[in-house]
């Protein structure tokens, strides 16, 4: 009986945390972006996602870890648009980790918001609890035209069919510069040590990546800068992504 | 029935027994993991651990800005293109198509093997041949007509080209005794090119100085979009935003909304070819306000006399006062920089409206300040021949002559001209009328299927190279291709084709063109650049300079200031300033709006269409895949009751095709706007059969002040065809319905 | 008649035997084909002996898996390291002609992986013998193996029972090592 | 109805168990096509589904739950029938269930089943649904249950597993009456099925006894099993699912559909198994009157949703519940309204109520509607979540709508089955609904 209770009580239990290792951040400011879809690209190549075809595309079924999304306002000629770039906002208390009964996804000590692919039975909850629509399921098992698939990067898994799949904040890039600081004795990543994809691809360096328990790193910064809001704050899903507010001159 | 168990039941016993233990054994060994392999390398190449990824640093040839790129490859593999963070143009960063390179590495629809035609001319049938026999035949060919001295009939007609390629495509044409080497590209900007010879004598194009500007005017040039150098662009208007305290402020004037214009501050729908006279009248009003306080003054009171802001409203459809109050703005702001490209250059009064621009800098006290317009040294290092890039009156002038009775030869290098000319060019029938035309390219499109024979290209990313980044960066600075992966394929670099090709030519070629491969050329002439400039002269040096070059993937000068006279440049400007009114094809009143095509982001002139990532991105503005479409302002598809989808009919005074409607909400009623690149016959399967291509229906108007081709003159008239399709796009609803997305409003939705 | 249930079920005693018959022989099968048909010592297209290498000639692990403690995977030597020693070492032996023949041919030995884990699975050589895990370890008494035998399931909670009786950092979040 | 003469117990146990036990070739042709159908409409297209991917289905990314997932509410919701009659009636003795609750707890149990196969089709890779069973596995992971689809899997299995009992209990002496009716095979299977039930004292005590137990047992599994599916929905922050309502609102309209569908049952059984002696316009009438309390019920609390809804005053529920009520699929929204709001209320006519015909025709009408409810839910909410520019739209595929149909099919097979298996009518609670001297004629 005894072994059984200790059985039991080493089942991990994924759960909160009281204060992250890291907390990995990122700030997107949409006075630098100018929505010219790079990111969306390096996502792409990065993280293996598939060439769906333009009849999955016409059913809306695209796989895009990172999309940019508009907005306009007013009407022609006082017309303005506004692009935000919509990803994985790794929320704190975000509404899918609840949902998934198999803890394919939940939240680990570096305040990510994790996704196991071959965990995941696609229950596909999670996509309908995330108010950021940031989720995206596996409708087959998408295929490349040779030799395409030679581009495919060994440190991501290839997702099949019935899979939920969105955006990791490159762990692979966070589990390299990690090993990188153990390999050189240090404890800590350093700062801008880790660009997910995205990040690195900014023409306008819209976004900056980091460490929020670093009081010192430039993501700390940026969130503390005034303009500073998340995206449908109301929700209260705390997500670890920092907007920045276009600055709006009149004129 | 017994309840004791006799023999039969005990067979049944021992047959089921036998059943489930063969089940149980195959069902044990379907659930074995299969058998991988572990294939060690035969010989260990120096630079190669298995799981860890090797960056090489190249160049990216993907648009003409020349942006630095490093590859990742793992295992032999490229896996990842980034920008290389030590080249200046582009300082670690790259857009989307750049990131796109490895569809064009990994294209399933390459061309593997020299193709030799084997059915009609044009009918795009092919079968594969040997190296050996393609260069043998295409230099009998090339000898014989050397060896009659008609080598004059041998044309080449190359892409965009740059560096040493350059020079040796113009080399190996010299020494064939040929004179007729030109390079088409849709996207070079003639006018501007010809604005700025005639502003400030120079054959380069300045250095805008985006990132410490304070005010950035821009007429029509989409400088975050397509426009010269995007990439460049893009990481200086991120040090304009939010780089400094002070914010920069940006206004774009054009008819179409372009991603720049939708990150601009603001947005000023000017009609087509109207743009200069707005710069005008901005100088003007300048000029009366007495901000300008150049000794000249007087000079240019009275040249601008006739763009009073109040003349020039109506003509530009923008109020007196706005173009007062942007005037005033544009010269108390400092520093400040007009721009002027894209449509703006590409009117029938194109440079006309790209030198009134450059005179709002002039008079804004923008030209050699920091932060305004600087100049770029003549030239990075000695390239005796400048790149003979054509305007459209040039390329008019080679079909007629490809058309005529001597022409015997043409060689097409990495060009399309079939799609990026109009129909009206009749390139088609032009290259169909000599008598042998040889393509390289690495890809079939609809150019190369009217080729006698094929050589396959590396990619980019298999060949050597070298390019000078046009426009530069304000210092000299080159950058080195080099293979990041082995060839696919049985192909071969341009380069070593040409080399090869004058080795077997014969007579003089093989001495005066001495190298065995493009490497090795590549190498004695940056030997030479080398010598040039450092004293150590020995192999050993060159070698270590070689090395860090190709390390860092690119070389570079220290900045030096450029300056330039003023006074003869406010001189050369005041006889140059004068606008006509653009013209356009068609009558307004049949042909009710002027069509201005755009270099897509994602396809550039069309060659990014055979990329399936670019295929899939949505359109930063309009966030449509896979089509192209025809932008319409909401009011004109009111009240033409036009509905998204709807399938119109585009006419101009010289052709017609039919694209879907879509309803753009930033662009001017008169005017409609459609992406370039879509409507490929024959470029793969991810491009071929997929929308339509505007370039084919533009009328063959020319810019005057540069014989461009003025792609923003044409008239069309649309209507519908009753048939409607979906069209395919990322976006949902595009307002935000009051709710907290963008930050701008407080409190609960 | 009787009602009783018993007796109805004796009705069926023979049916019964049969299936049982049946399940008992799939387990069996099962059994038999993981016992005796397991895939854990695969015949390797040349029959390289551990034993001989790193028992008999104490060759250190590394001297051949040069990669393992730089990067994720220990890699195989390349043909020509082979043949580093054997273009003079026991070079009459069947076995070593069939080396120097693939390395002439410029081909690569097809060696069978032993050890493999799917694709979804992160692993690195670099962090645990960094970390000081002896190679045996996990691969077991290689050196007194002349065909290599898996030593182990290389199944999760063989993992995760490691990582946490170490008490290995985050070594139990699954982005550790899953990917 | 005056000319009705109560049969006699002699009588109960032969035409019950003649329908059971006599099998005639226009069975044979239902059940052959009905296992066609379920087969050709269900099974092929779902095999086809797990080879290529769910793809298949018109799902997408801003729709990624479809008509399977509302499909398996209206299964679970029709499931609510069974109990409501059997359980709630038997503890309240309400002595006219007897004939009709054999049967419904049938249906409670195969639209489980069908309920349980819609979440095995809706999963994008069913082969690992086992990793939501908590039991000690290899991975060393126990199931995260604080997922709602985990109390979902809890309350479905209990609430399977207590519904199979409670049918199965309550026709051990009926089991017995087949066995003392038959011979050979079928009597020897019989005598195992019924326990070696002899009918002593002892034996309907103890039956009797368990049999109330579990009726009490099984009332709040059911109320708990549709509050359950509802927090599948209600826990998610979708506008126009996220209410506190949807517990209420789900099981109201879990026993409302339940309901309609005995009805519809009972009309098919009384007129196929010639049942007419057995099941009765008391019956029907009963039913009835339940129907329109449980629409009035109903219309309540969607009015109180939409109230709420627009009460709230936030933007992202008005605009859900705009869509919802002019949009796409506010025809069939109406429609809804029509038939689970305003058809119920004609039962309040006698001639309507007492018509076998009507019956039916409205109690179809009314699992429509409910139908239309649970794909309104799906359909209208998710595509239009909190970002506009997401908004998208969803329709099903044809492999979802045979799949749909299939499902009805896979129903009706199990149902003719079981009705070969299983007396259809409680021959021992019929009797005892009979006036005793009536012994024999």
């Amino acid at each position: 009986m005894s072994t059984a209770l200790e059985k039991f009580k080493k089942y991990r239990k994924p759960g909160y945390y009281d204060k992250f290792d890291y907390h990995w951040t990122m700030s997107i400011d949409l006075d630098r972006c100018t929505g010219c879809e790079a990111c969306v690209v390096a996502c792409q190549a990065e993280n293996n996602l598939p060439i769906v075809g333009e009849q999955q595309f016409a059913m809306r079924r695209e796989i895009k870890w990172i999309r940019i999304e508009r907005y306009w306002e007013g009407e022609y000629p006082d017309i303005k648009l506004q692009f935000i770039p919509m990803l994985c906002q790794h929320c704190d208390q975000a509404p899918c980790e609840i949902a998934c009964p198999v803890f394919a996804t939940y939240h680990n000590q570096d305040g990510l918001n994790t996704q196991v692919y071959n965990r995941c039975i696609g229950t596909r909850t999670c996509a309908v609890y995330c108010p950021y629509e940031v989720r995206f399921f596996n409708w087959f098992t998408y295929e490349w035209d040779e030799p395409l698939e030679q581009q495919l990067n060994p440190d991501v898994t290839v997702r099949e069919k019935g899979v939920m799949e969105k955006c990791t904040f490159c762990i692979q890039r966070i589990r390299q510069a990690k090993d990188a600081a153990k390999d050189d004795s240090r404890r800590r990543v350093r700062d801008g040590e880790i660009k997910p994809a995205c990040v690195q691809s900014c023409p306008t360096e819209a976004m900056v990546f980091g460490d929020l328990n670093d009081p010192d790193s430039q993501v700390s910064k940026m969130a503390r800068n005034p303009r500073g809001y998340h995206v449908l704050e109301e929700l209260n899903t705390t997500p670890s992504i920092v907007y920045l507010k276009r600055v709006h001159t009149d004129g | 029935m017994s309840n004791k168990i006799n023999r039969r039941d005990f067979l049944k016993f021992v047959g089921a027994g036998t059943l489930g233990a063969g089940a149980g054994f195959l069902a044990a060994d379907a659930s074995k993991m299969t058998t991988e392999f572990l294939i060690p390398q035969v010989n260990l190449p120096e630079d190669y651990s298995p799981g860890i990824a090797t960056w090489y640093h190249t160049v990216c040839t993907q648009c003409s800005a020349g942006c630095g790129i490093s590859v990742r490859t793992r295992e032999g593999r490229a896996k990842k293109i980034e920008g290389n963070p030590s080249h200046p143009v582009n300082q670690g960063r790259l857009c989307a198509l750049g990131q796109a390179g490895l569809n064009v590495l990994y294209n399933p629809d390459r061309i593997k093997t020299p193709l030799l035609r084997d059915g009609e001319r044009g009918s795009g049938s092919f079968s594969p041949i040997s190296w050996d026999q393609a260069l043998t035949t295409i230099s009998g060919v090339l000898g014989t007509l050397k060896i009659q001295k008609k080598a004059n009939n041998a044309y080449l007609l190359s892409g965009g080209v740059n560096g040493h390629l350059h020079e040796l495509f113009a080399l190996f044409m010299d020494q064939l005794g040929s004179k007729n080497y030109l390079q088409h590209e849709f996207s070079h900007p003639a006018s501007l090119y010809a604005a700025n010879k005639a502003c400030f004598d120079e054959d380069v194009l300045p250095y805008y100085d985006i990132r410490n500007s304070k005010y950035l005017l821009s007429f029509g040039a989409d400088y975050l979009g397509a426009w010269l150098s995007p990439v460049h662009h893009s990481v200086s208007y991120g040090h304009l935003r939010q780089g400094t305290e002070q914010r920069g402020r940006c206004v774009q004037v054009e008819a179409r909304m372009s991603l720049s214009g939708a990150n601009a501050d603001e947005w000023i729908a000017a009609r087509p070819g109207s743009e200069g006279m707005l710069a005008l009248a901005m100088a003007h009003s300048i000029v009366e306000q007495g901000l300008y306080a150049g000794a000249d003054a007087g000079d240019w009171k009275q040249a601008l006399g006739a763009y009073s802001p109040a003349s020039v409203a109506e003509r530009s459809g923008i109020s007196a006062d706005r173009i007062v109050r942007i005037a005033t703005e544009f010269a108390a702001a400092s520093p400040s920089l007009a721009i002027g490209g894209g449509a703006a250059g590409a009117s029938t009064n194109g440079t006309a409206n790209l030198v009134a621009v450059n005179v709002l800098n002039y008079i804004g006290g923008n030209i050699g300040e920091a932060g305004g317009i600087l100049f770029n040294p003549a030239s990075t290092f000695s390239i005796d021949a400048p790149r003979p890039r054509a305007s459209y009156q040039q390329m008019l002038k080679l079909f007629a002559s490809l058309r005529g009775n001597d022409a015997e030869v043409l060689i097409l290098h990495d060009t399309n001209p079939v799609f990026t000319l109009p129909a009206a060019a009749n390139v088609k029938e032009a290259v169909m009328a000599v008598p042998y035309v040889i393509g390289m390219s690495s890809f079939m499109d609809e150019t190369m299927a009217l080729a006698d024979i094929i050589l396959p290209l590396d990619t980019y990313l298999e060949a050597w190279g070298d390019n000078i980044p046009d426009p530069g960066v304000g210092f000299a600075v080159a950058s080195i291709a080099q293979p990041v992966v082995k060839r696919l394929y049985d192909t071969r670099s341009a380069g070593d084709i040409i080399l090869a090709l004058a080795h077997q030519i014969g007579g003089e070629l093989p001495a005066n063109m001495p190298w065995t491969s493009m490497e090795n050329y590549l190498m004695e002439m940056w030997r030479s650049v080398y010598r040039g400039k450092s004293d150590d002269s020995s192999d050993q040096g060159f070698r270590k300079f070689w090395t860090s070059i190709l390390e860092s993937g690119v070389w570079g000068e220290s900045p030096q200031q450029q300056d330039r006279p003023h006074q003869a440049m406010g001189r050369a400007m005041l006889s140059a300033v004068g606008m006509a009114q653009p013209s356009f094809a068609g009558n307004e009143s049949e042909y009710r709006f002027v069509m201005q095509p755009y270099l897509s982001l994602a396809f550039h002139d069309g060659r990014g269409a055979n990329l399936p990532w670019m295929q899939e991105l949505p359109d930063p503005l309009t966030s449509i895949v896979y089509n192209s479409w025809v932008e319409l302002n909401p009011k004109t598809a009111a009240e033409l009751a036009i509905g998204e989808g709807d399938v119109l009919l585009v006419e101009s005074t010289v052709g017609r095709f039919e694209a879907p409607a879509f309803i753009y909400e930033a662009i001017r009623p008169d005017v409609v706007a459609m992406p370039i690149g879509q409507g490929h016959g024959n470029y793969g399967r991810y491009a071929s059969g997929r929308g339509s291509n505007p370039i084919e229906i533009l009328a063959p108007e020319t810019d005057s002040g540069s014989g461009g081709l003025a792609w923003s003159a044409t008239r069309v008239k649309i209507s519908k065809t009753g048939r409607r399709v979906h069209v395919i796009k990322t976006d949902g609803t595009t307002r935000d319905l009051g709710r907290n997305i963008l930050g701008q409003k407080d409190g609960h939705a | 008649m009787s009602i009783s249930v018993l007796e109805a079920l004796a009705y069926f005693k023979k049916p019964a035997l049969v299936v049982f018959g049946g399940v008992a022989g799939f387990v069996v099968g099962i059994w038999v084909n993981s016992t005796y048909f397991d895939d854990a010592t695969p015949i390797q297209p040349i029959e390289f002996s551990h034993r001989i290498h790193a028992g008999e000639n104490e060759i250190p692990c590394q001297y051949c898996h040069v990669y393992a403690a730089r990067t994720p995977v220990a890699g195989v030597p390349s043909v020509e390291k082979c043949m580093g020693c054997h273009r003079s070492v026991a070079t009459d032996k069947p076995e070593i002609i069939k080396v120097a023949q693939y390395f002439a041919d410029r081909k690569p030995i097809p060696w069978i992986k032993v050890y493999d884990v799917p694709d979804f699975v992160h692993f690195t050589h670099k962090r645990h013998i960094k970390a000081g895990l002896e190679c045996a370890t996990c691969h077991g008494p290689v050196d007194t193996m002349d065909r290599i035998t898996r030593q182990q399931p290389l199944r999760m909670p063989w993992c995760v029972d490691c990582h946490t009786s170490k008490e290995v950092e985050n070594g139990r979040d699954c982005w550790t090592c899953h990917k | 109805m005056a000319d009705y003469v109560e049969p006699t117990y002699a009588e109960v146990n032969q035409d019950v168990l003649r329908a059971m036990m006599e099998t005639g070739p226009k069975y044979w042709a239902t059940l052959g096509t009905s296992i066609a159908v379920a087969g050709i409409c269900f099974f092929i297209p779902w095999f086809y589904q797990l080879e290529v991917g769910v793809g298949v289905a018109g799902m997408n990314r801003s729709a990624v739950w479809g008509t399977y997932l509302s499909n398996f509410i209206f299964w679970i919701g029709l499931s609510h029938s069974g109990t409501l009659l059997s359980a709630v009636l038997h503890i309240t003795n309400s002595s006219w269930r007897k004939a009709i609750y054999r049967s419904a707890e049938a249906m409670t149990l195969f639209s489980l089943i069908t309920a349980a196969l819609f979440v095995m089709v809706h999963l994008g890779r069913v082969w690992f649904v086992h990793w939501t069973v908590p039991v000690p596995n290899q991975m060393g992971l126990w199931p995260n249950f604080r997922s709602p689809l985990m109390f979902d899997v809890m309350a479905i299995t209990t609430y399977l597993t207590a519904s199979s009992i409670f049918i199965y209990m309550g026709s051990v002496p009926d089991f017995a009456a087949v066995r003392d009716a038959s011979t050979g095979l079928r009597r020897k299977l019989y005598t195992i099925f019924s326990f070696g039930w002899r009918g002593t004292a002892k034996e309907w005590h103890t039956l009797g006894w368990a049999y109330t137990f579990f009726a009490v047992l099984v009332i709040p599994l059911a109320v708990s099993v549709h509050s359950i599916v509802s927090w599948d929905f209600a826990l998610s922050l979708v506008p126009g699912l996220h209410h506190t309502v949807f517990a209420p609102y789900f099981v109201t309209g879990a026993i409302f559909s339940g309901t309609a569908g005995i009805v519809t049952v009972m009309f098919l059984l009384r007129k196929y198994m010639n049942f007419e002696r057995y099941i009765r316009e008391i019956h029907l009438v009963n039913l009835g009157k339940l129907l329109v309390l449980l629409s009035l019920i109903w219309t309540y609390i969607n009015i109180m949703e939409v109230f709420t809804t627009w009460f709230s005053g936030s933007s992202y529920e008005l605009e859900a519940l705009e869509w919802r009520l002019t949009g796409f699929y506010a025809p069939m929204f109406w429609e809804m309204v029509l038939f689970c709001a305003v058809v119920p209320l004609l039962i309040l006519f006698k001639r309507i109520r007492t018509s076998w015909r009507s019956m039916l025709i409205i109690s179809i009408l009314i699992n429509i509607g409910m139908i239309s409810e649970r794909f309104i839910i799906v359909a209208t909410s998710q595509p239009r979540k909190f970002l506009p520019n997401a908004f998208g739209f969803y329709f099903p595929s044809a492999i979802e709508i045979s799949i749909t149909i299939g499902s009805f099919a896979v129903f009706t097979t199990l149902f003719l089955i079981f009705v070969k298996w299983v007396p259809a009518v409680s021959l021992y609670e019929v009797k005892e609904t009979l006036k005793p001297l009536r012994r024999s004629r």
